[in-house]
């Protein structure tokens, strides 16, 4: 095992240490139960935005904690969602008054450790708004499964709904945003290489030298299916094609695309991605109005790459535009 | 015949250094079908719990089986962490006040323990889970205990019956967990849980046999 | 070769074409001769910025063109410098009358290329100076060799010479500014892994699994020295130490800390290598007074990571805090 | 006795056909102590400066060399692209309006050539360079063509020297370019540019043998 890191049980801790010394400015850090809520936390009269899942996704979601995302972050051990504990306490940290959104992504950990959080909170009279982001449409047969799991529209829905909660808009409003990102966008993820999870030391799957694995997750799990590599362009439309046919897009609907590194796959590969994938989308008669090209969601030093796309109305857009000020995304202020 | 309150601690520490010994094998199966981790989260929960048992009110075996359960809800996270936390919670809840367990508390107990994770994780025998191994050991463990056999047997039944649980996952294709993600892929592999499970009621059977 | 890419020969291209289609309200893109300039080019009277290299060190330089930073980059093959008659073009599309700085990193063929474009520019009455960043303290004996290469100051070098045009600074001034930052600059890069060169389709060095390569450069080239893997507390020493001891720095100095990923080692493990670079700069007296961490300057698929320490004044400084709106830095805007 | 103008082309074409077929053992060479780009540059650059030959003015040596030189610096880049740009410039210019060459044409031309890539590259002998290729050719040129003996035999004997140059590099440290990161490490392998001049004379001798 190949890492920059010192004991492996250490990982977790010692990088949100460091992310804790380098971003004081934006977020405070809690340590035991970890959590990371951002600096002007909380404020008053504005609904909160929590969200939270195992590390080795980085920069999500300690990453999106500031101005216009996320008020709070609970990083769990790495693949391993966190625990209630953290997200109470996180919960309690950020809640200004008006109540608090769950952001959860769907796996039965993330879903069983949120709902006891959620319970404990209420029991201290905090409202609180779980909405369950499931947008893998690699997962099919979803009825005899976990459900779809929880992606890349999370990143989308971190910053829509924190900047619609910084407008001042309601928990039901923001809640219900975050339920219709969910609803418009779709993601679809492949591997060139497994990641190594830092406590195991070893690969969590074998990939052979001219194979891919098409339809993972982010958490190191093989997908549905083992092929021979293929060109970029190819990988595109496997990954594009049960995006574009699971949603109704229709001919001349505007998409935000987010092509997004696994972790080890670098930005001059994504950006071959992103043009094969203008032209795909192209030839389906949508239109790329926002992008987002890079890692955000990942799975530790893992290469491959993802495709998320997001059906686009005004208010969208613009809740999309509107500044954020956190340590993995900023524009705008 | 009945189990003592030391009994009870030293089931909790002997799988506790069980889940230690087998942590890397646990994760190896939960790599094959899952994300890798199981063994290390059993293993982080169960060295937390261990550190809590001093602080428990003497002899209350409902105290100490809670505080397991309490320990493993705030250190284990994923999925195992609130189902093994609920088990245990629940198995506290059934014995609260004990400072022994007859054959009959026992039972209960594993009923409302298996009735607590099957409420939280919603799985149904044969969706390749823990649940396989644990309603197989339950219902084996009435049986028997109702059937007049001695704890000591009882306990070996249900021992046995979590075994043969756990290893009819093999076949099993996934409908609960991440596993579920690898459609017919999941057949084929032993489930990570219920090979925990089986593990927690093969130890009781041993370090309770003489009870 | 896992990559996700079409034809080797193609990559460079296809993935400037996803870049222009994904910025194209940042950068404006030119092909054959390739270069990117930003979208306002050229600003009337303001002094241009332009940088180049190979490719393969994405963002940098392409994701570096924008307000406040670049003006132009003009991008190579991978790993080649690009040629004159790229740089002569950028040039004069975006000198607004004022000059042009040329930033080149000290490496033969940039410094061949650049001299005969410059030689052509003067040609056609344009202003230029050129500035050689030569930050690399893994090159020793610099009498004997081409000298110390240009890293990772070379980043920061864009930010504060970009927004010191910005503001309307001269060209002699820029140009100093530039020397300034590259003389209160160093950096030092280890690597874990070769990278691939897509075109020799295998690793450029190999590398035990239990070796990593101290003093590695940005071009999959080989350090100076191997060694075995060591955590990354040891790592930080070992790369932070002959930085630290090759600069004149005082306790009590504010720096500038850059913890960059060779491109595939993730943020988690950056995290952990800015907690370990925290602590070893506290013990030496020094204040982190500002940080960049995440991948920046690049070698492909890379594993391993480099630290730039920057002295800072209250110039560079408010430099490096001014806006900037660029596809690969943003801030302040 | 004199090099026509067709024979040159061949040497431009025949130096491009042996660039592609050794592509990857040149820039295998440089993976060694460089980037591993070598071959991969000067082919591109090659290919380029075949397709400019077509739109040379009609039996002009200098205008074909010249070209090919434009075409190596707008297409090569790194350092080899100016270096073997500036080569085939002075090359070009020293033979400019010529439709043959005579020894002494050569000879000066491969004087001025080797004169413009140490002006630009500021390479000595010994620095483990192209220069160590070039300036022993040169001289191993110029000596056999004024001792008088034919022009095919000084094109061999050039050819001779810019091997012995080129292997001559091994043991060197290099002290330019990119292997001069690795100091004593850059020991012990082959210099990529001084093969790749090597063939530019080789391929010369060849294909010049019979002039
Ligand atoms: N809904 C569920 N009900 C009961 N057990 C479950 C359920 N989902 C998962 N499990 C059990 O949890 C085990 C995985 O635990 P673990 O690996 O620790 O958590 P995670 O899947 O979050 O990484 C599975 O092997 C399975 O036995
Ligand atoms: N200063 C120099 N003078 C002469 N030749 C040089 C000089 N620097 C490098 N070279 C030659 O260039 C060769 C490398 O060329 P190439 O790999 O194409 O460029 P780069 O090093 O930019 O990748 C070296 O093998 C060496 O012969
Ligand atoms: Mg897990
Ligand atoms: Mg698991
Ligand atoms: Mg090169
Ligand atoms: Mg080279």
């Amino acid at each position: 095992m190949k890492k920059l890191i010192n004991r492996p049980e250490d990982v977790v801790l010692e990088s949100l240490q460091g992310a804790a010394h380098a971003h004081s400015d934006l977020v405070r850090v809690n340590f035991d139960p970890h959590y990371m809520v951002r600096a002007d936390a909380p404020i008053s009269g504005k609904v909160a935005l929590v969200s939270g899942g195992g590390s080795g996704h980085e920069p999500m979601h300690g990453g999106f904690v500031g101005m216009g995302m996320l008020d709070a972050a609970c990083p769990g051990e790495v693949f391993t969602s966190p625990t209630p504990d953290q997200m109470l306490e996180a919960t309690k940290a950020v809640d200004g008054g008006a109540g608090v959104v769950h952001i959860v992504k769907n796996y039965t950990g993330d879903i069983l450790n949120f709902e006891m959080a959620a319970d404990l909170a209420k029991e201290e009279s905090i409202q609180v708004e779980a909405v369950v982001i499931d947008d893998d449409v690699a997962v099919k047969d979803s009825l005899y499964t976990a459900g779809r799991r929880g992606v890349g529209t999370t990143v989308l829905a971190e910053k829509i709904c924190g900047a619609a909660a910084e407008q001042g808009r309601s928990l039901k409003d923001v809640a219900d945003i975050c339920r219709t990102v969910n609803s418009s966008g779709r993601t679809m993820g492949m591997a060139l290489t497994s990641c190594i999870v830092p406590s195991a030391g070893e690969p969590t799957f074998q990939l052979g030298d001219d194979e891919m694995e098409i339809g993972i997750g982010i958490h190191g799990e093989p997908g549905r299916e083992r092929s021979a590599l293929a060109p970029s362009k190819e990988v595109v439309e496997r990954l594009a094609e049960p995006i574009v046919s699971d949603l109704p897009f229709e001919r001349g609907d505007e998409v935000l695309a987010f092509v997004n590194s696994m972790g080890g796959t670098p930005l001059i590969e994504l950006y071959v991605i992103y043009n094969d994938l203008v032209r795909y989308l192209e030839g389906k008669g949508l239109k790329i109005a926002r992008n987002l090209i890079g890692p955000y969601i990942t799975s530790l030093e893992m290469a491959g790459c993802s495709i998320t796309l997001l059906k686009l109305d005004d208010d969208l857009t613009s809740l999309w535009d509107a500044p954020v000020k956190t340590p993995g995304l900023r524009w705008g202020v | 015949m009945t189990i003592a309150y030391d009994d009870v601690l030293r089931w909790i520490r002997d799988f506790a250094a069980e889940i230690s010994d087998n942590k890397q094998y646990l994760s190896k199966l939960d790599a094959a079908i899952g994300d890798g981790d199981h063994g290390v989260n059993m293993d982080r929960g169960m060295q937390a719990a261990l550190g809590k048992l001093d602080a428990v009110p003497e002899k209350d075996v409902g105290a100490a089986l809670k505080a397991v359960g309490m320990a493993l809800i705030s250190k284990v996270g994923g999925a195992a962490g609130p189902l093994y936390g609920t088990l245990f919670l629940q198995l506290g809840s059934a014995t609260a006040g004990k400072t022994e367990l007859s054959a009959q508390d026992w039972s209960s107990a594993l009923e409302s323990a298996v009735k607590g994770v099957q409420a939280r994780g919603k799985a149904e025998p044969g969706d390749k889970t823990m649940i396989d191994a644990l309603i197989p050991a339950r219902d084996a463990f009435r049986e028997a205990a109702e059937g007049g056999v001695s704890l000591g047997d009882a306990l070996e039944r249900s021992s046995v019956a979590a075994k043969e649980g756990m290893e009819a996952t093999v076949p099993l294709v996934a409908r609960k967990g991440r596993a579920s993600y690898l459609g017919e892929r999941s057949a084929g592999h032993q489930d990570p849980g219920a090979t925990s499970s089986h593990m927690l009621l093969r130890i009781a059977a041993e370090v309770w046999k003489d009870s």
